[in-house]
């Protein structure tokens, strides 16, 4: 029997995995960007969870919202991405640190 | 009939006004224009001043005490200026305007060629208005006016030739050992005030018998009769102006001054201020035997031993210093025994006596192109008669030859320190009896060296230059052309120097023979001193006068006459007959010269705490204590240290992605810590 | 106009400078000319005080008060008492004499240093008027500001450092006081002074404010230990800004001690009375010391300010002695009026030293005195003024320096005897500072032959000195004028702090 | 059942939103002569937009779409405020974008749209709308910042600011699962009235602590601060000036609406932790500006100590704390937005005018410019009598009335180094003698002029009268 504290913790481990692929990673930007869309899911997997525990449909209407503004925020991201290697030609995470102090 | 507060102002202002006439439009008027407004406001005081004498004593004229206006009125307290005149006022009165009228002439023939001619003679009338202020006086607020106000332009005087780095030395110590008085002073002043809540005179001694019983409290356990702690708080600024020990010290540098002021403010009157002062305050005093005591020791210490350094001076104006020092010590010694006014008396016979002999003194200097060493001197008495002559007077009136003015008013004080039974009366008694010898003999000693023997100085005509080495670059000091030698044999000095000294001969001559009797034992001065029965030792002494002349004649087989004999003596053959004896004297006594040449060292003690170890303890204070620890740890050190924060921190802004983001999961983790830690 | 008079007063200045910066550096004597006028108006407007002004009502007069901020009770409210009336009139009259003398003193950019000194004006008289206590708070803020620059433009090599530190000096000073006005505003519900003045308090809340206001004030005043940002301004400020800052600004902790400490916290400040009579007279003593042993003129000077203004704040706490423990209140007043005398006549005082020093500045562009020496023989009327201003420095009867000195000492006698002793030292050691000084600038030979080409004072530092020393000498000789504007006033404190809160 | 009310309740943003695709469809239709036409029409949209605003203004708080979206008080003036510094942000920025060939259509319609995600923001009365308004302001501010594609810089904030904003979304958006799965509704009304029978408080303070992170991190709160100064540094000043000015505006919305409206009851869990977050980023904030030598960077510390005074009003946790923090946020868009209107001002082709060195002698050259700086340099180190004091006065005394002295201290304590750095600005701009060869010229545009010096003019006069505007805010919170 999968109980609603399942789900959490499932969403609670796929939550840290992408943190820790947020400040872990030293390598690719893209891999920064998985992990924000992984941190994505982990939340929507709670609200699906909660929303069918709590028979209210509108934390599943919410997930809807997040994907969608996902898909636009990884488009930004990517677009970003790409003029970060126009004018650096590296997407490096540890070479973006001209600015500091 | 009553005196006219219109006189009385009219007294104090005319030197003022003309001080500043002199002072303000020195250059628009000249130099004819200074010394004659000056003389003439001096005129209009003095004569005043006689009349208010003649009125007071003869003319019956009550006792004037009303204000003039009102200083300051806060609550209960009120101070004021005003005026009181009684016998002792008008007696001071006359004194200074006399004495400084004659200095006002006198000073027209010595600074004749001084470039600070009129500065000079509106400085002077500034005095005169000051001291005037001082003696007029109705209340403690005036008083110190007056009595500060003496001392700055003293301060002003002493460093008239203020190119001399001794001139300014000497004002500025003689301007802070005077405020080390003062401070005594304001002291006693604001115990006055707190004892008796008044400032006023009257008021205050009126109520002076209040004190009786009352104490100070300094700590838990240390209670002062409150009469003593007034007093001794006021002695000491009388021992600051009237320079006694141990604040004698300022008074012989006094002497960088020009010679005129050192007659009229540093031996006529503004050192006997506190002489006046105490005599003034007699109710009070008469109420604490300690202070009283205290005084009588401090006075007779003065009168012996600064006399005695005076005995190894070669200067003629220090000689003539220390001997005013030492009778300021007899006059406080009368002090000390409650004879009042024969503390007074003593100041009015000396301002003349020591006037006359520092303007005779002045006037060898010019004779000698302001050589002021006696060791130069010597025979001058063929050149100068008149100066010679008037100085002997002055001279035998100092040693207290009897007939002199000297003799009555000093004899008497010896007398009365021996009728006293106060402590320390024993060994006052002893100092001004000793001291009667150590006076005579520096005095001969003086005069010898001056007036008689063979000259010391040669003559070396100097024909052409003599017009343009007038004496008026002398400030720049004595020591222009070779000791002892001179551009031209000295000449005796013109009549407005020679006639002060005539006009102060006659006084210093005859004033005692016919004022004794009235002012000494005739109670003249009547409610202004005020002395209890039980210490009325001049009442004692008067017991057996019998008129002036017998006096003078007992005089003549008296203990002091015979010191004075043998001073005489000893000098004269030392230095008319035998000249080397004195050097071989000298090398015998060589220890004891060299304490008497070092004045004890004193000054040098005083110079070495006071003045270097100030210096010391503020530049200690200045660099340890502010530049040091305030700004240097609190301020700029807690500023650098912010610094230093802030540059490291700025390291954890490192630039990289990932650090920025586990700051924000440490924010977060710090966060649910922090929850947990309060939830639980 | 009666019934704004202080408004007029704190705004016609203020106001007034910006015609001068529209004047524009193109035109720097037309700035020089209005800001001269402005000066010159705003002193004859406050001599509309006098006769305005009556001496024997009680409380605040010429009142005005209009509702600022309803939703946190802030009103603009201003009156006057005769201690403001007092330092109204010497804010105004030195406002002229600055303004004279850096007539053609300053060259850089004329029109922003007058426009600054009549902000300055303004905002100086608007602490002196101020009866609410944000109103106070933000005068008394904002005053900075334009010294900051006046210091920071026109100063000398260090001004910088100088102008910094004195800016977060003070600042840090009055921050703590501005979060206990907070607390009282929130406890009481207004910022009205005289509402204050009865709002009762614990003995801790009282000590809490009353530390709080101390830093400010001692900060101001200054007192030791915080008052080594004095120095520093004072050496680096052009003249005019150090006069104004002797002169005035350092008034405005005194006055923040009477509007403040004592009605608001009377408790406190009676407890921690010691405290402050304590620091005086080591202001007295250890600053003495100090200062005499000082390089700079200006730096001497500053450190006898700061000896001076320890009279000020002896005078104020040796009441509370006075009243409530041996309820000698006359005494009290005789302290309290002593160091308001000694407030107004440290301002001409110590505004007539800077002047004096600034005359010598502007001659041989030095301020150590081991540059000068001789003075005397090419300036003697500067000599004569020089004396003058040196003896009222330490205290010589006649001169205004002696009265508040006279007054505080008199009255501390009865508060402890020990106090009067320490006290009085300063005429031991006042006089040794000053005439030390005089010695070496004054006296002697000239040394340095730049020296011997030293021109005497012109008609403009005439003027200035002039004034200076006519206002020095006139309540030094009769101060009973100046005593009888302030003795109801005083009284009234007295009164006031005779009131136990608790 | 929507009705036309709704409509009309939401009008000034269903016509900002038309009018900004109109511009976005205009804009591929114009020349770029032409744009200048673009730029005086967006500035008119949001005069429009705030007469709309302040037209048809419900004296109650009304709500639309089932409670979707709130129309009160507050809301209006933080939109008029916003709308108010991005048409300032305009007036400033466009010499500027012009010297930097960045005058496109982009920016106009990216600025539209994060205004839209701005009013959204703070009307909002859902989590959802919450979510979608934040959105819609950060991605559009994230392609702004990234609008100078030929700036390394510039695209490295945007990545930086990127990242760290999505991971601060996603931190926010499992709070909200949290708190969603705590109460079970999403409308934050109704979260306030669930909140006290929760059957599960432990995982809604979880979800608090994560919510409370995205609000940290829009208002840039230590230690959620760190993609400020890089992002003040990098993006184009005229960007720069909107994210310091509206969207803070925003973030204070946001701030209010889920802290306050949806979960007012539960304030003792979150003042705490505002006030700790309060005082490190008081302390980051003003200790490392003092080392900084990029005057952008300084305002970007500036900005995080700001936001640190802003919390003080917050922890108040009442309508007088509420309206403080407002009143705080109000007046330091105005501040901030003069402060870089003056270097917007001052820079020119390939002349930042970003470093402090830049501005020395700045009296000598423009003294009118000098002096503006010197406005608003002092009302942000709240100086009395500018504007700056009387917000700082009102949040202590909010922290002090929640029983908070201590706050209130550290507060006072850091304005004093705060202080310093500020100064060290005018001081550089009165006292320093100017480089030689450098030598400043204005923007020549008089409009910005104007603008730039009423604004720097507002913050002295409403530094003498801030009555009416505090009544303002206090009224949007009573009741």
């Amino acid at each position: 029997m999968i109980t609603l504290s399942h789900y959490i913790v499932l969403g609670a481990i796929l939550f840290c995995v992408s943190v820790a692929g947020l400040f872990i990673n030293r390598k690719n930007v893209i891999v920064l960007l998985m992990a924000i869309e992984l941190m994505l899911l982990a939340v929507n997997i709670n609200f699906v969870a909660f929303s069918r525990f709590s028979h209210d449909v509108a934390g599943q209407v919410f997930v809807f919202f997040i994907l969608t503004v996902a898909a636009a925020e990884s488009a930004i991201g990517l677009a970003i991405l790409v003029l970060l290697f126009r004018n650096r030609s590296t997407v490096n995470v540890a070479e973006i640190d001209s600015m500091k102090g | 009939m009553e005196l006219s507060s219109s006189i009385l102002l009219t007294i104090a202002l005319a030197p003022l006004v003309g001080c500043l006439l002199a002072g303000f439009f020195g250059k628009q008027i000249g130099r004819v224009g200074a010394h004659s407004v000056t003389i003439l406001g001096l005129l209009i005081s003095c004569g005043l001043s006689f009349y208010v004498l003649y009125q007071i004593t003869m003319g019956g004229a009550p006792v004037y005490n009303h204000n003039v206006y009102t200083w300051f009125e806060i609550g209960k307290y009120t101070a004021s200026v005003g005026f009181l005149i009684d016998r002792l006022t008008a007696m001071m009165m006359v004194v200074v305007t006399f004495v400084s009228l004659l200095v006002h002439v006198y000073t027209i023939g010595y600074m004749a060629d001084d470039d600070g001619y009129q500065r000079f003679f509106s400085y002077i009338s500034l005095f005169t208005f000051s001291m005037l202020m001082l003696v007029m006086s109705n209340n403690f607020l005036q008083l110190f006016f007056g009595w500060e106000a003496v001392g700055l332009v003293s301060y002003l005087l002493i460093g008239f030739w203020y190119k001399r780095p001794t001139a300014i030395f000497a004002n500025l110590k003689a301007f802070i050992v005077n405020r080390v008085g003062d401070f005594g002073f304001l002291l006693g002043i604001s115990a006055i005030l707190y004892f008796l809540g008044t400032l006023d005179y009257a008021t205050a001694f009126a109520s002076a018998p209040t004190l009786v019983g009352k104490t100070l409290t300094l700590t838990q356990n240390i209670h002062w009769d409150a009469a003593t702690v007034i007093c001794i708080l006021l002695f000491i600024g009388a021992m600051g102006k009237s320079a006694q020990v141990p604040l004698h010290v300022w008074l012989p540098d006094s002497m960088e001054g020009p010679t005129p002021i050192s007659a009229l403010i540093h031996a006529a009157t503004m050192v006997t201020a506190g002489i006046f002062m105490v005599a003034r305050m007699s109710p009070l005093y008469e109420l604490s035997e300690t202070a009283l005591s205290v005084v009588l020791v401090i006075g007779a210490t003065g009168a012996l031993f600064t006399g005695l350094i005076g005995i190894v001076q070669n200067d003629i104006k220090r000689v003539v210093a220390y001997s005013t020092l030492s009778q300021l010590g007899y006059m406080t010694v009368a002090l000390g025994v409650s004879a009042y006014s024969g503390a007074v008396y003593h100041l009015m016979t000396h301002a003349f006596f020591k006037a006359l002999l520092f303007l005779g003194a002045g006037s060898v200097i010019i004779a000698m192109h302001h050589e002021q060493d006696m060791r130069y001197m010597g025979g001058l008495r063929k050149y100068m008669p008149i100066t010679w002559i008037t100085m002997w007077v002055g001279a035998l009136a100092l040693c207290g030859v009897p007939f002199f003015s000297g003799f009555y008013s000093k004899d008497s004080i010896i007398d009365a320190v021996h009728e006293s039974h106060r402590w320390g009366s024993g060994y006052a008694y002893i100092c001004v009896i000793v001291g009667a010898f150590v006076t005579a003999t520096y005095t001969f000693r003086q005069m010898y060296m001056t007036f008689h023997g063979k000259e010391r100085f040669k003559v070396v005509e100097h024909h052409g230059h003599h017009d343009a080495h007038g004496h008026d670059d002398h400030h720049d000091d004595h020591g222009h052309h070779e000791p002892g030698v001179l551009h031209h044999p000295p000449k005796e000095s013109p009549w407005v120097v020679t006639l002060p000294l005539i006009l102060l001969a006659i006084p210093s001559l005859l004033v005692g023979l016919f004022t004794v009797q009235p002012m000494l034992f005739g109670n003249w001065f009547g409610g202004a001193i005020h002395v209890d029965e039980a210490n009325n030792v001049l009442g004692e002494v008067g017991k057996e006068f019998h008129g002036s002349l017998a006096m003078a004649l007992h005089g003549f087989t008296q203990l002091p006459f015979f010191l004075v004999l043998a001073a005489f003596i000893i000098t004269t053959y030392i230095y008319l007959f035998n000249p080397s004896l004195a050097d071989k004297i000298k090398s015998a006594l060589k220890p004891l010269w060299t304490i008497l040449d070092r004045k004890y060292w004193v000054d040098d003690i005083y110079f070495a705490i006071f003045a270097r170890g100030g210096v010391a303890l503020g530049r200690m204070f200045w660099k340890g204590g502010d530049a040091a620890v305030i700004d240097g740890v609190l301020i700029d050190g807690s500023a650098s240290l912010v610094q230093r924060i802030a540059a490291s921190v700025r390291r954890v802004q490192s630039g990289y992605l990932y650090h920025y983001a586990f700051a924000m999961i440490l924010g977060l983790i710090l966060l649910l810590g922090g929850y947990w830690f309060v939830g639980h | 106009m009666f019934n704004h008079l202080l408004s007029l007063l704190i705004w016609l200045p203020i106001v007034g400078a910006v015609p001068v910066l529209l004047a524009g550096s193109g035109r720097p004597n037309a700035a020089r000319w209005i800001s001269l006028l402005m000066a010159i108006l705003t002193f004859a407007i406050s001599l509309f005080l006098i006769p305005q002004y009556h001496p024997d009502v009680a409380g605040m007069q010429l009142v005005e008060s209009h509702l600022w901020i309803e939703s946190l009770n802030v009103h603009y409210s201003l009156g006057v008492d005769g201690i403001s009336v007092a330092l109204i009139l010497l804010t105004t009259f030195v406002g002229i004499l600055v303004i004279v003398g850096a007539w053609e003193v300053i060259q850089d950019k004329p029109h922003q240093y007058m426009a600054a000194m009549l902000v300055l004006e303004g905002l100086m008289i608007g602490v002196f008027c101020a009866t609410d206590a944000l109103l106070f708070y933000v005068f008394f803020e904002a005053m900075l500001i334009p010294m900051f620059i006046l210091i920071g433009i026109w100063g000398g090599p260090r001004r910088v450092y100088a102008t910094l530190k004195f800016f977060i000096y003070t600042f840090f000073g009055s921050i703590f006081m501005l979060v206990g006005l907070i607390y009282l505003y929130l406890k009481a519900g207004t910022w009205d002074l005289h509402t204050l003045a009865a709002l009762p308090l614990s003995l801790t809340e009282q000590s809490w404010l009353f530390f709080a206001f101390l830093i400010a004030f001692a900060v101001k005043v200054p007192m030791v230990p915080v008052h080594t940002w004095l120095p520093d301004a004072h050496v680096e400020a052009p003249t005019g800004g150090s006069v104004v800052l002797a002169a005035v600004m350092l008034k405005i902790g005194g006055y923040g001690f009477l509007r403040f400490s004592l009605p608001i916290v009377p408790d406190a400040s009676h407890h921690f009375a010691w405290v402050v009579i304590l620091l005086s007279l080591i202001a007295v003593v250890y600053i003495g010391y100090v200062a005499l042993v000082q390089e700079d003129m200006k730096k001497l000077v500053a450190y006898s300010s700061v000896a001076h203004m320890g009279f000020v704040t002896l005078g104020i706490f040796i009441a509370f002695m006075l009243v409530r423990e041996q309820g000698n209140t006359d005494a009290a007043r005789l302290g309290m009026q002593g160091a308001m005398v000694q407030m107004i006549s440290h301002g001409f005082v110590s505004g007539a030293m800077f002047s004096c020093i600034g005359v010598l500045y502007d001659r041989l562009h030095t301020r150590l005195i081991k540059d000068y020496g001789g003075v005397i023989n090419v300036m003697p009327w500067f000599g004569f003024f020089y004396v003058l201003f040196a003896m009222a420095n330490c205290g010589l009867p006649g001169t205004s320096g002696f009265v508040g000195e006279f007054m505080v000492i008199l009255s501390s006698f009865s508060a402890n005897p020990w106090i009067a002793l320490f006290a009085a030292f300063t005429l031991i050691i006042g006089a040794a500072y000053t005439l030390y000084l005089v010695k070496r600038v004054l006296w002697g030979e000239i040394t340095n032959p730049h020296v011997a080409e030293m021109k005497d004072i012109n008609g403009r530092e005439w003027i200035v000195l002039g004034s200076f020393a006519a206002l020095t000498l006139l309540i030094g000789i009769w101060p009973e004028p100046l005593t009888h504007l302030m003795d109801n006033s005083v009284n009234q404190l007295v009164q006031v702090l005779a009131i136990h809160k608790v | 059942m929507p009705t036309i009310n709704d409509i009309l309740i939401m009008l000034p943003e269903f016509f900002l939103v038309t009018a900004a695709c109109v511009l976005l469809l205009a804009d591929a239709f114009m020349k770029p002569a032409e744009r200048i036409y673009l730029h005086w029409m967006s500035i008119g949209v949001l005069i429009v937009t705030g007469y709309l605003v302040l037209r048809y203004q419900p004296g109650v708080p009304v709500t639309a779409f089932n409670g979707m979206f709130i129309r009160d008080g507050l809301s209006t003036i933080l939109k008029l405020f916003a709308l108010l510094s991005t048409i300032l942000v305009f007036i400033y920025g466009r010499p500027y974008m012009v010297d930097r060939k960045l005058f496109v259509g982009e920016f106009y319609t990216l600025m539209l749209f994060a205004v839209i995600g701005v009013m959204l923001l703070v009307s909002a009365g859902n989590l959802v709308m919450i979510y979608l308004g934040l959105e819609l302001l950060t991605l559009s501010s994230y392609a702004l910042v990234a609008l100078n594609r030929d700036s390394s810089l510039s695209s490295e904030a945007a990545i930086k600011y990127f990242v760290l904003g999505a991971l601060s979304s996603g931190m926010l958006l499992y709070g909200m699962s949290m708190v969603y799965g705590a109460t079970g509704t999403l409308d934050l009304v109704q979260l306030h009235t669930a909140i006290p029978h929760s059957a599960m408080p432990h995982l809604l303070v979880f979800g608090l602590v994560f919510m409370v992170i995205g609000i940290s991190f829009k208002l840039g709160v230590a230690p959620f601060h760190m993609w400020i100064p890089d992002v003040y540094e990098g993006s184009p000043t005229a960007v720069t000036a909107f994210i310091g000015s509206a969207s803070k505006l925003a973030a204070f919305g946001m701030a209010f609406r889920l802290l306050a409206t949806g979960m007012g009851d539960f304030s003792q869990h979150w003042q705490l932790m505002l006030a700790a977050l309060a005082v490190l980023s008081l302390a980051i904030g003003n200790v490392v500006a003092i080392v900084q030598s990029n005057l952008k960077r300084l305002l970007a510390y500036s900005t995080i100590s700001h936001m640190g005074y802003l919390l003080l009003g917050l922890v108040n946790a009442g309508p007088e704390g509420y309206s403080a923090a407002m009143f705080y946020a109000v007046s330091y868009a105005l501040m901030s937005t003069a402060a870089f209107g003056v270097i917007l001002a001052l820079s020119r082709t390939g002349f930042e005018c970003e470093n402090i060195d830049d501005f020395k002698g700045l009296n000598q050259r423009a003294p009118w410019m000098a002096f503006l700086m010197m406005l608003a340099l002092f009302s942000l180190a709240g100086v009395p009598p500018m504007f700056g004091f009387f917000a700082k006065l009102l949040v202590l005394q909010a922290a002090i009335h929640a029983g908070m002295m201590w706050l209130a201290i550290v507060g006072a304590v850091f304005a004093i180094i705060g202080l310093y750095y500020y100064l060290r600005v005018v001081k550089v701009m009165y006292f320093d003698k100017p480089v030689e060869g450098t030598e400043v010229r204005l923007q020549p545009d008089f409009t910005l002029r104007l603008t730039l010096s009423l604004n720097a003019l507002v913050l002295l006069g409403l530094g003498l009268y801030w009555g009416p505007l505090l009544n303002w805010c206090r009224q949007a919170f009573v009741g």
